[in-house]
């Protein structure tokens, strides 16, 4: 069972990265928030997978943490985007 | 190779990224971030430590944990005071010079504190 | 019994690392943000649901299962937070 | 397979890493970082060290995001200040660096008979203290004047970031908030998580005594709460001349102070705590150093004030 659910965190990863690539060739500003959301959810997933598969100390709560504070860079992304008036479809990467 | 040796060697990779970033960024928000990633990476090498230092049950060693954790906050403080005052440099060099772009020269110095 | 769990967590947790390569691919090939918003809360939602879905056996106690709930509860909540702000940043 | 794991986010690690130095854009550097730190807390869950991972995930990627992204789009307009310097320096520069992580990694495979550690003297004494998670130990016992003294550094960082205002706007309030129209989601969200983070945050302070967790993590909880709560408009930001802004602010360290002193007459000495009343000490002092840090670093996040106080 373990190996099966570090092959899982493995994939996951594998995901994360694949995701993260999008940024490199992306022209919004958006589009970087979205991978960062994706990082956010598939890190907590693959944070539980190899917590239970090697069965480290308890990380439930570490896993709460990033749950409750996933949030807050894309609050603080379009919060300062508002504050100076620019549009996140402004081209990110120029 | 076991993997506190594989951390070790990631927390010395990223403390020559942070340091060369650090050298030749341009923008002093940049170096701010260069000088968050040195900071990671000497405290992954401390967490290297602290697994190798692993004995009576622990996973790893406390002393260098808890150095860690007061290292992450005060390298918060630093980060706030540093980047409060870039925010007020370029403030001051708009003021200043409100049609010309932000002195370079004046934005390098305030980058780190 | 202990067989049909480990059957439970293998096809729960596959059918969310499923969700979540098809959100990144979605992510990565779709046209424009809206499209791309659909296929990454698919990847948020259900991957993550399934995979906390599969674990919850594993939890070891009704307190340590009740976390992973609210984490998945927790991520939702953000997700579709973030989502909005995305969207109404973009339009 | 564990290693096969470690391998992949050691490698997602360093890539991320170059490519934070590497980025065009700032903005998008700042956004890296934010993944960064997430991937960096599951490191330190790899290195069993829960408690810096929760740290981690708190601070380096939570409100030092927050921190930096709000300040990489107020400085959008000076993109392309300054210019990198020319080849040869940057060649320089990199082979400097590559010589220094050379130097570190060595030092990483320098085989050592027997690794240094404190562990087993942490658990020998811990019993005294009454708590179970020897990282609070080491923190709030045996190294308690490490972390007062940090808790004045963090009030240091906060009269330096408060000194930066304007001379008009000295006493006034931080500018937070100030776009938020109303009925906006962000509103609702300030609004539905705040009360489930303080309820996380009163948990993880308690928690701490015995398992992974304790002030710092719990405070950065509530200071990232406070922030999202003043970013919606929800409540404005306190001036800074607020007296009950001030006592907040001070209360954890001086409580601290107060006992340490104490320890000259219950105990043996400065920040000695007597035995049989020691964890119901470091808990007080946990409480309300949680909630210094709290407003500490969220003012210290807010930045200096700009609005001026209302006549």
């Amino acid at each position: 069972m373990s190996s099966f659910l570090l092959v899982s965190a493995v994939l996951v990863l594998a995901s994360i990265a694949i995701g993260l690539v999008r940024i490199l060739y992306s022209r919004q500003a958006a589009d970087c928030m979205m991978a960062a959301q994706l990082v956010g959810t598939g890190g907590i997933a693959v944070l539980l997978l190899v917590a239970v598969a090697t069965e480290t100390a308890p990380t439930g709560d570490v896993a709460l943490m990033l749950a409750l504070l996933a949030a807050f860079a894309s609050v603080a992304f379009v919060g300062g985007m508002r504050g100076t008036g620019s549009k996140a479809t402004e081209g990110a990467d120029k | 190779m076991n993997s506190a040796t594989l951390f070790g060697f990631c927390s010395a990779a990223i403390v020559g990224l942070g340091l060369f970033g650090l050298i030749v960024s341009p923008h002093p928000l940049r170096r701010i971030l260069a000088f968050n990633l040195l900071g990671s990476g000497v405290f992954l090498f401390f967490g290297v430590v602290a697994r190798r230092g692993a004995a009576a049950g622990l996973g790893a060693d406390p002393v260098p944990q808890a150095l860690v954790i007061t290292g992450i906050v005060v390298a918060f403080s630093a980060t706030a005071l540093a980047v409060a005052l870039v925010l007020r440099l370029f403030a001051l060099t708009d003021e200043a010079a409100p049609t010309s772009e932000a002195d370079p020269k004046a934005g390098a110095e305030g980058g780190h504190s | 019994m202990s067989g049909l769990l480990h059957a439970f967590t293998i096809l729960a947790v596959s059918a969310g690392v499923v969700f979540f390569i098809a959100g990144t691919v979605g992510l990565v090939r779709f046209p424009d943000v809206p499209t791309r918003l659909h296929a990454l809360t698919k990847a948020d939602n259900v991957g993550l649901g399934l995979v906390v879905l599969g674990l919850l056996p594993y939890t070891g106690g009704l307190l340590g299962a009740l976390k992973l709930v609210s984490v998945w509860l927790l991520t939702l909540l953000s997700g579709a937070i973030v989502t909005q702000l995305i969207a109404r940043a973009v339009r | 397979m564990a290693l096969v794991f470690d391998i992949g986010i050691v490698s997602l690690l360093i890539a991320i890493g170059a490519w934070m130095i590497m980025a065009r854009d700032t903005l998008v550097a700042v956004i890296i970082f934010v993944v960064y730190g997430l991937l960096m807390s599951i490191a330190w869950v790899r290195l069993s060290a829960v408690d810096v991972a929760l740290t981690e995930a708190a601070i380096g990627s939570g409100i030092t995001g927050m921190l930096l992204l709000s300040a990489a789009a107020r400085l959008r307009q000076t993109e392309g200040a300054g210019a990198r310097p020319s080849f040869p320096v940057c060649v320089a520069a990199g082979s400097l660096c590559a010589l220094i992580s050379a130097g570190l990694a060595g030092v990483v495979l320098l085989p050592a008979d027997v690794a240094p550690t404190l562990a087993p003297l942490a658990v020998a004494n811990l019993a005294d203290t009454g708590l179970e998670n020897p990282v609070a130990g080491v923190l709030f016992a045996y190294r308690a004047l490490d972390t007062l003294l940090e808790k004045v550094v963090l009030l240091l960082a906060l009269l330096g970031v408060w000194s930066l205002g304007s001379d008009r706007a000295w006493g006034g309030a931080p500018a937070l908030g100030a776009y938020v129209p109303p009925n906006d989601i962000l509103v609702f969200f300030a609004q539905v998580l705040p009360p489930i983070g303080i309820v996380f945050a009163a948990y993880m302070t308690w928690t701490g005594a015995s398992h992974p967790g304790g002030a710092f993590q719990g405070g950065t909880v509530l200071a990232v709460m406070w922030l999202l709560v003043m970013m919606a408009g929800v409540a404005r930001a306190p001036p800074i001349s607020s007296t009950k802004v001030r006592w907040l602010l001070v209360a954890g360290p001086a409580l601290f102070l107060a006992v340490g002193f104490l320890g000259f007459v219950i105990a043996a000495g400065f920040l000695a705590y007597p035995v049989d009343y020691a964890k119901a000490l470091i808990v007080l002092i946990e409480i309300a150093l949680a909630l210094s840090i709290g407003v500490t670093l969220a003012l210290l996040a807010a930045g200096p004030p700009e609005r001026t106080l209302q006549p």
